[in-house]
């Protein structure tokens, strides 16, 4: 992510104020292994400069040589906090490319799943953010409310963390006796759990002097730079792909996009509480009625899908993911390019950084919502 | 008492070996450091003297306060490049003999007016509540001086800001 | 009880040293410290004498020339900084420059 | 003892006694406190905390620090070797030393200065060095500015804490700690209760001193590592850590003493000001404490797993039995030692009380930004510490001029100082001051 424009960084000190700090890849609170090189004046950023790769393993090369169903359980290790995400991309750009549907009920346990599964990324964005921004206390709580997710997926497909829940043309399982009733329940408790998260932040005294008019960045400069997702709407553009291009099952339920009009740190909060809500109505409405009926399409054993490409996208709980595969007709895909969320979100931290202090990068790394397996893939 | 002069003995030793080395030290914090410890060393002194009040203004005051400045500003400049310079300048053989010169001069003063001030013989009459008798020897016989002190405080911290400020 | 002259001889090798160390280090900083270390020496003079007389007058000027000594800290330091920034050095015979 | 003793020595014993004691103890009572902080925060966070060595964790400090005692010790190979060796030791040093002149109940101080309070306060005020010469000499750019922000904070708020402590000397009268308890006995209140303005600045203020939550700027693990102890480990590592735990104690100490009435029960003088009625039942509560705490012990001790964990749980049940029967036996033995040990008591109740509230902040706060930090100390604690500091001297003018009642004297400067705070509070906040400092502190 090297811009051309970036200041030549070296590691003599300038005079008495300018200093060059390494942030990372060995550091709490990067998220990962993200290395940021900081410019700094004082405690101020003058620039800086994001360095990835270091988990870089060739997630898109390895696809050219699996087969379609070979490489679905690798894009689960990408964004490792939405597995269950990154599946139900893969999956309906490939079903794009055969031209084929996954049946109804699919659709609604693909999306019960899929909503579940933003909660519990938004959870642990929570949780991690609170942390770096010093409040100890909610990761506890949030890791709570994932657990009962994760319970769910367990139940449902033996995994937890890397689901590979779903199958091209449909699903792999069917669901597990009581899992309406799961969903429910967890739904249930999770409303006063939101609200409990948002008694210990969204009135403090010191989070909103923590995150208010940190990391400001503008609708332009998001659309500028590609950036989707919960950044995007924080900063006041109405841009929500379940809306603008329903998939799965996402056009038979009601649920608003919130949006906020500043795009700060507090914004972009509010914004994943609020969506965090809003998954919820979504699972609730669709585990009441979970059409019956096949759970697979008519796909073969072997999928050779025609020659041609493909782009499907969906709303990943960091924003738009999407797969480009082109075919070449054989069993392996030609080329698959992913178009990581986090990856093309990150390029807004230069200038969400640019002249904020030390303690707001760590605030700007967290709200940014990065996930470093899907920067590097 | 023994146990008074062996204090007195550590401590002043203990100054005067810190204040050679903080003179001839190569590295400015730890020159900073060996001035610290010989400002210790006198606090404990004025303890032996009985001054309590001024022992914890000097603790207070120039350990915990003058010399953080000290520290913070020898951070904020460049130390490498000092350290690999030379440390004394061209005149410090002259200098050094002048020093000598004037300790002599005062020591021969001392040596003379040994006698008339009864050098020897200290009155022992210190008044018993330390703190409440500076705190009325200042806010009675000094004021003024006090006022001018603080005033002196104000400019002093103004001037700093100033020249301290970035861009003028 | 611990003479008078005991203390005066050791404010005169503390006063002694600071001037060394003023004429001949190099080193704002440096300076600035022995300057510090020259009032220290006279503090103990002025204790050791409010003993000596049992009138606790000495005492109060101690506290003047800390209140002193602090003033001059601040200043010099902020000079020395100033300095710093516009010529990247701290030695005493490099401020040869009525302007910069 | 006095036989046994050449009377020259003999004014010496006993504070050299309480020093070892002192020093010999705090290790093992801040590796408590530790534990307590982890169980305080396991119960905040819907956890357990530890749990596995020994029962319910309680052998866990020991087990802590054998662990870094032997861990390799790493000194970076830039380091400067002299002052990295020296600065913790600095810290620990100056955190120790304090203790000399606080009272731990009636009887039980090293030594009662004159100055008391101002020594405590300078000597902690030391610490500083260990933090910033250990951050210099690690020679890593997270240190130094985990140090500067040290140095910068720890003389911002000094300021405001001295000040916010002033107000309660005023009514004292008094620097000797010892004299300051005296006089809230016979003013017949807490000084809390005289300027709660003061001991809530006091409390801020000591909370930014020891870098605790939401003011641990200095060492923010999310920010800088660790700050000026990321290049520590082992032994070192501890010693910073004890100083850390040892000054919060001496923090604690001294706003009990100040504040909340240093050793003295609650309604010391009831039986002064209401003839007749007695609250007296107040010193059988120790020994009670102490008695709910071994039952509590006993009744877990069964459902420990193993043998070993049954027999310690039961250890501890006994030890708080012990503590028990003393507190009880107290009250039967002489009246000096009864106000000693009763007055340790209640002295170690309040400090808990004091710390606790600095873990439960810990807990439930995010950290300040440095900005905010010291748009905090300069715009608003130490302005309304001054205000705090005048008002209580025009009260205590119309308390001794104009005759009022101290109460209603308090009360008024009181609510007059309340009333600037909250204007300090709405105007400290606006966003142009916000820039404004910003600038000036980079």
């Amino acid at each position: 992510m090297t811009n051309g424009h970036t200041t030549e960084v070296t590691t003599t000190v300038l005079g008495a104020d300018e200093i060059i700090l390494n942030m990372g890849p060995q550091h709490p609170s990067t998220h990962g292994v993200l290395r940021v090189k900081l410019k700094l004046d004082g405690e101020r950023v003058v620039d800086s400069e994001c360095i990835i790769g270091y988990l870089h393993r060739g997630v898109e090369k390895i696809a050219e040589h699996r087969s379609y169903q070979q490489f679905a359980p690798y894009v689960d290790r990408m964004d490792y906090v939405a597995a269950v995400s990154n599946g139900l991309g893969y999956c309906e750009a490939v079903e794009k490319l055969l031209g084929t549907e996954a049946p109804p009920r699919a659709k609604v346990v693909r999306t019960i799943l899929t909503e579940l599964q933003r909660i519990a990324s938004h959870l642990l964005w929570l949780g991690t953010h609170a942390l770096d921004i010093g409040a100890l206390t909610p990761v506890f709580y949030c890791f709570r409310e994932r657990e009962e997710i994760l319970k769910i997926f367990e139940k449902y497909c033996g995994a937890r963390l890397t689901t590979h829940a779903f199958r091209i043309g449909g699903l792999q399982y069917e669901t597990y006796d009581g899992f309406e009733e799961d969903v429910r329940r967890f739904c249930h408790d999770f409303e006063h759990r939101v609200d409990e998260y948002e008694t210990l932040l969204t009135e403090n005294r010191i989070w909103v002097g923590r995150t208010k008019g940190v990391g400001v960045i503008s609708a332009e400069d998001c659309i500028a730079l590609g950036v989707t997702g919960p950044v995007l709407r924080a900063s006041g553009l109405k841009w929500d792909l379940r809306k603008a291009m329903p998939y799965a099952a996402y056009d038979q339920y009601e649920f608003e996009i919130p949006t906020r009009p500043t795009g700060d740190t507090y914004d972009r909060y509010i914004v994943r509480m609020e969506e965090m809500r809003q998954s919820r109505r979504i699972c609730l409405q669709a585990v009441e009625n979970i059409p019956s009926g096949p759970i697979l399409g008519k796909v073969g054993k072997v999928l050779k899908p025609p020659p041609g490409e493909v782009y499907h996208s969906i709303e990943a709980p960091k924003g738009e993911l999407g797969y480009y595969i082109v075919s070449d007709g054989t069993t392996q895909p030609y080329r698959v390019r992913v178009r990581p969320p986090s990856f093309i979100n990150l390029q807004a931290f230069r200038k969400m950084a640019q002249g904020a202090l030390v303690a707001d990068v760590v605030a700007i790394i967290g709200t940014i919502d990065i996930v470093l397996g899907e920067v590097d893939r | 008492m023994i146990l008074n002069q062996v204090l007195f003995y550590f401590f002043a030793l203990l100054a005067v070996g810190s204040a050679i080395l903080m003179v001839t030290r190569r590295n400015i914090i730890h020159g900073a450091v060996f001035l610290i410890s010989t400002l210790l060393a006198t606090a404990g002194i004025f303890l032996q003297l009985q001054a309590e009040f001024l022992f914890v203004v000097q603790i207070i005051l120039y350990v915990g306060g003058i010399m953080v400045l000290f520290v913070f500003v020898i951070m904020l400049v460049n130390l490498d490049v000092a350290l690999r310079q030379i440390q004394f300048n061209r005149q410090k053989y002259l200098a050094a003999v002048l020093a000598l010169v004037l300790a002599t001069q005062v020591g021969f003063a001392l040596w003379v007016a040994r006698a008339g001030l009864n050098l020897s013989n200290p009155s022992d009459k210190m008044p018993a509540r330390n703190t409440e008798a500076i705190g009325d020897a200042i806010f009675q016989r000094y004021m003024l001086p006090f006022e001018i002190a603080s005033v002196l405080l104000l400019v002093a911290m103004i001037g700093a800001v100033v020249m301290a400020k970035r861009r003028v | 009880m611990i003479p008078t002259e005991a203390y005066l001889i050791l404010s005169l090798a503390l006063f002694t040293i600071g001037v060394v160390g003023v004429l001949t280090r190099r080193n704002v900083i440096i300076v600035l410290m022995s300057i510090e270390l020259i009032l220290n020496a006279v503090n103990i003079n002025l204790v050791a004498f409010s003993r000596h007389f049992g009138s606790v007058d000495g005492q109060v000027f101690a506290i003047f020339i800390i209140t002193d000594a602090a003033a001059e800290a601040a200043v010099g330091l902020g000079i020395i900084l100033a300095f710093f920034r516009n010529r990247e050095t701290v030695l005493a015979d490099e401020m040869d420059m009525l302007k910069w | 003892m006095g036989h046994l003793i050449p009377s020259s020595i003999a004014p010496y014993v006993l504070p050299v006694v309480y020093a070892v004691v002192i020093v010999a103890v705090l290790p093992l009572l801040a590796g408590y406190i530790v534990l307590l902080e982890r169980k305080v925060m396991a119960d905040m966070q819907a956890r357990l905390g530890p749990m596995r060595v020994g029962p319910h964790g309680l052998l866990q400090p020991i087990a802590d620090a054998l662990k870094l005692l032997i861990k390799e010790d790493i000194i970076p190979a830039n380091a400067d070797k002299l002052m990295f060796w020296l600065a913790p030791l600095v810290s620990v040093t100056m955190a120790l030393l304090a203790y000399a002149a606080l009272p731990i109940g009636p009887s039980f101080q090293i030594a009662d200065l004159n100055v008391g309070l101002l020594f405590i306060l300078g000597i902690s005020s030391l610490g500083i060095y260990g933090i910033v010469l250990g951050g210099w000499a690690s020679n890593s750019h997270y240190s130094l500015l985990g140090a500067l922000r040290s140095a910068a904070q720890l003389v911002s708020y000094e300021t405001a804490a001295g000040l916010g402590l002033v107000s309660a000397l005023l009514l004292a009268g008094s620097l000797s700690m010892k004299e300051i308890v005296q006089a809230q006995y016979d003013q017949g209140t807490w000084f809390i209760f005289s300027v709660p303005v003061g001991f809530f600045i006091y409390m801020v203020g000591s909370i930014a001193e020891t870098n605790r939550a939401p003011f641990d700027l200095p060492e923010a693990e999310s920010e800088l590592v660790a700050g000026y102890m990321t290049e520590y480990s082992g032994f070192r590592w501890s010693l910073y850590f004890l100083a850390e735990y040892a000054n919060m104690i001496i923090v604690a100490g001294i706003a009990t003493t100040l504040f909340l009435g240093g050793w003295l029960r609650p309604f010391a003088r009831w039986h002064d000001h209401f003839p007749g009625t007695s609250l007296e039942f107040f010193d059988v509560i120790p020994s009670l404490v102490f008695l709910a705490a071994a039952a509590y012990c006993f009744y877990l001790a069964p459902k420990q797993p193993v043998q070993i964990q049954k027999a310690v749980m039961a250890a501890f049940g006994g030890a708080c039995l012990l503590l028990a029967g003393a507190m009880a036996a107290a009250l039967f033995a002489s009246p000096e030692v009864m106000a000693g040990v009763h007055g340790a008591f209640w002295f170690m109740a309040k400090v808990v009380a004091y710390l606790y509230a600095f873990l439960w902040f810990r807990f439930t706060f995010p950290r300040y930004r440095f900005d905010q930090l010291m748009r905090l100390g300069w715009r608003f604690l130490i302005p309304l510490a001054l205000v705090n500091v005048i008002s209580i001297g025009i009260a205590i003018v119309l308390k001794q001029s104009l005759g009022w009642s101290p109460f209603w004297a308090m009360l008024v400067m009181n609510i007059v100082t309340l009333g600037v705070a909250a204007w300090l509070a709405t105007e400290g906040d606006k966003p142009e001051a916000a820039l404004q400092t910003a600038d000036t502190e980079s």
